[in-house]
């Protein structure tokens, strides 16, 4: 099964300020596109656009060639976003966590205590979120990534808060998405290093 | 990656997982479904010291003040109801969910009904019974504030989407809902000053619950487009 | 005379149509002096980046 | 037809409109509250019941019927922004919404000026449209305070737009419900609904007031419009181009 997901001539304005404008790209199954600039220029509002979440001024994002917001529910399913906030309950655990995000999202059926050793969270079933650290908080928003069913990643800013090791894993991880023929749109300020084919789009 | 496509789970499925994690973390901090309830009985506690302990005038005025503080109580936790989404990103994960929104919106106002107007229906007769109001009213009134609890939480979830994530949130729902809310509290407690008096209050009785089942058909969309708006 | 006098009622009568009065034109007095602000905000601002170029 | 209206939705066309249009409301209004006000507080009969004090009407009944116009008009156009995504339907609602309290302001005052005489006090809990009044003007107020709690203006235009129509709705069962509740505790109401018929010398007058409120509203709301546009599209080349054009405007 291959995917595409394009963009042309996106536009927004927020306030007084344009973040992106005339904005466009493709991205085929395999593919990774990097979003690269300093923080607070727009990357993550363009993530969110790329999402839906956000009405441009001109302009739309496409998922196999149909404007998402005509298919919005279709398009969420095949969709994951790691989100700057993971977007995970502190009071929970990361079974219930997990659980919740099963009940909503289509799911790969990976084996799952495969998937906690991988990330090296294991032993951390039964705490409460909080008590974890910011590192391993998001080493659980990956688990939640990995163990859902869909050929496009929005990654955003996916290595805050990770050791080199954890950044290493985050970039093996793409790698292999990739490899199975997965799209991934990931926003980084940092270099990223990752094997496949690569678009840029430089942000101001 | 299958060919027939991966499966969406079902929107009960959806529905039920909103509900469930709500409740769960309802479980985990009491507090949060405790102190609306401390605060209903304080206000009934209010009027009696205002007003003074005659019994005629407290049996007269009771169905308003409870249904006066269960309309606040309700309020009070409706500030909660997306905040906590909102501050720790998985009201952007319920956004890009492949569930469909005003089913996940729904799931939490039930979660929020059964931790807040559930309880309240649940202790209004031990408060009732303080105000000299005769047993025989009271499942009258239990049912209005069922149906009018109900109403409220549906009416709030709009209003809680609608300031989520603005300063000076707080003040402005109660702006918002208290106009909204108002039919609900008139209904509600003449329905109930209408069965002290042994009048026929039925009609209370059914608009209210065409009330509960009109917002309950309706404000899971408007919460759902509200939801959208205040996170673009 | 006697017809502004209204029987009794023209401190009730006339406040009311008084007050509608100034209602009305007070709010048309602020729509104009909010119009006039804006026009001259802008045109503030873009003679300033015009001289500027 | 729709041609005329893409073009008239269109910022700097409707900009340049509005100034031609308003003084074509603007005179009508004029002409028929002159008549109104003359005719209803001198020719008109007095009312046997109420005496001179029933002269209220003539103001009172038109900023009412306003009051229920402007938030209409405000939903509707809310819902129009909202589907179509059409900026002038947001300004029209941004400049309705104080209109419209302005007058349900009006109504409400000049009720209970009228009640004084013929309750023996300012405000009468159980008129049900005294009630409903108020309650409508909490609504109005909760809508301007959303409105101006958002700083981004294309979204406090889509929230007031959500919450005018859930609004909306509720008018409708806000009137209901206050009119069930105050037939529990009997009241008496400055316009009787299926009362005896009207004298034609009461009536006419205040027809030609109602319509003549709705011209006034009509060039109040345009110059509103007018400068919300104004505001809105201050960073657009037509604005510039305008201000900077010899004769200006």
């Amino acid at each position: 099964m291959t995917a595409k997901l394009s963009a042309d001539d996106l536009t927004l304005i927020r306030g007084e300020r344009c973040l992106f404008e005339g904005l466009g790209f493709a991205l085929n199954s395999g593919e990774l596109l990097l979003l690269e600039g300093r923080n607070g220029c727009g990357k993550t509002s363009l993530m969110r656009a790329i999402a839906g979440m956000l009405s441009l001024e001109t302009g739309q994002v496409l998922w196999n060639d149909v404007p998402v917001l005509k298919q919005r529910q279709t398009f969420h399913g095949e969709l994951v976003w790691l989100a700057h906030r993971t977007g995970l309950k502190g009071d929970l655990n990361m079974v219930e966590n997990l659980h919740f995000e099963e009940s909503l999202r289509p799911q790969s059926g990976r084996d799952r205590e495969a998937v906690y050793a991988r990330l090296g969270i294991e032993r951390l079933k039964r705490l409460p979120l909080r008590s974890l650290s910011a590192g391993q908080q998001r080493r659980v928003a990956l688990a939640r990534m990995l163990l859902a069913d869909v050929p496009l990643w929005l990654l955003d800013e996916p290595f805050t808060n990770l050791d080199r090791e954890g950044r290493k894993l985050v970039m093996e991880l793409a790698e292999e998405h990739l490899a199975a023929g997965g799209l991934c749109v990931m926003a980084a300020h940092q270099d990223v290093d990752i094997n496949g084919p690569v678009t840029k789009i430089q942000m101001q | 990656m299958s060919d027939s496509g991966p499966q969406i789970p079902g929107i009960f499925s959806g529905l039920w997982a909103t509900a469930r994690r709500d409740l769960l973390l309802a479980w985990k901090r009491p507090g949060d479904v405790l102190n609306p309830l401390f605060f209903f009985a304080m206000v009934c506690t209010l009027f009696p010291l205002a007003i003074g302990p005659s019994p005629e005038q407290l049996e007269f005025i009771g169905p308003g003040v409870l249904w006066v503080a269960a309309l606040l109580s309700t309020l009070l936790s409706l500030n909660s109801l997306f905040l906590g989404d909102f501050e720790d990103g998985s009201l952007d994960q319920l956004l890009v969910s492949p569930q469909p929104l005003p089913v996940l919106a729904l799931g939490k106002t039930l979660a929020h009904w059964l931790t807040s107007g559930l309880p309240l229906v649940l202790v209004s007769p031990i408060l009732a019974v303080t105000y000299r109001m005769p047993a025989s009213v009271v499942p009258v009134m239990m049912l209005t504030l069922l149906l009018g609890t109900i109403s409220l939480s549906l009416l709030g979830s709009i209003g809680a989407a609608l300031t989520v994530g603005l300063h000076r949130g707080t003040a402005l729902l109660s702006l918002l809902i208290l106009p909204l809310a108002m039919p609900v509290l008139l209904l509600g407690a003449n329905t109930v000053s209408l069965a002290a008096g042994n009048d026929i209050y039925t009609t209370g009785v059914w608009a209210l619950g065409a009330y509960a089942i009109a917002s309950l058909s309706l404000a899971p969309y408007a919460t759902a487009a509200a939801l959208r708006i205040s996170n673009e | 005379m006697e017809n502004l006098a209204m029987g009794n009622y023209g401190v009730y009568v006339w406040s009311c149509f008084g007050l509608t009065l100034a209602v009305i034109v007070f709010s048309d007095w602020r729509a104009r002096l909010r119009h006039k602000r804006v026009y001259r905000e802008i045109e503030v601002r873009i003679k300033a980046l015009e001289e500027r170029q | 037809m729709w041609k005329f209206f893409h073009r008239l939705a269109s910022p700097p066309h409707f900009y340049r409109l509005a100034a031609v249009f308003a003084p074509w409301f603007a005179l009508p209004a004029l002409v028929l509250i002159a008549y109104g006000v003359y005719a209803g507080l001198f020719l008109a009969p007095m009312d046997y019941q109420q005496g001179d004090a029933f002269r209220i009407i003539y103001v009172h009944v038109p900023s009412a019927y306003l009051s229920i116009m402007a938030y209409m008009i405000m939903a509707i156009s809310g819902g129009i922004g909202l589907i179509w995504r059409m900026k002038l339907a947001h300004a029209v609602a941004a400049a309705a919404a104080p209109l419209g309290a302005a007058f349900t302001f009006l109504a409400l005052v000049t009720g209970s000026i009228w009640g004084r005489p013929m309750w023996g006090t300012w405000w009468e809990w159980g008129d049900p449209r005294l009630t409903s009044e108020l309650i409508l003007l909490f609504l109005y107020f909760g809508y301007m305070a959303l409105r101006g709690a958002i700083d981004d203006t294309a979204k406090a235009d889509k929230a007031s737009a959500v919450l005018a129509l859930v609004g909306v709705v509720n008018v409708v069962i806000v009137h209901y419900s206050v009119e069930w509740w105050s037939s529990l505790h009997q009241g008496q109401t400055l316009l009787k609904e299926g009362g005896p018929a009207m004298d034609p010398g009461m009536l006419y007058p205040l027809l030609a007031m109602i319509l003549g409120f709705t011209f006034l509203f009509g060039s109040l709301l345009l110059r509103r419009v007018r400068t919300e546009v104004l505001f809105r599209e201050r960073r657009t080349r037509w604005v510039r181009e305008m201000i900077l054009s010899p004769e200006g405007s």
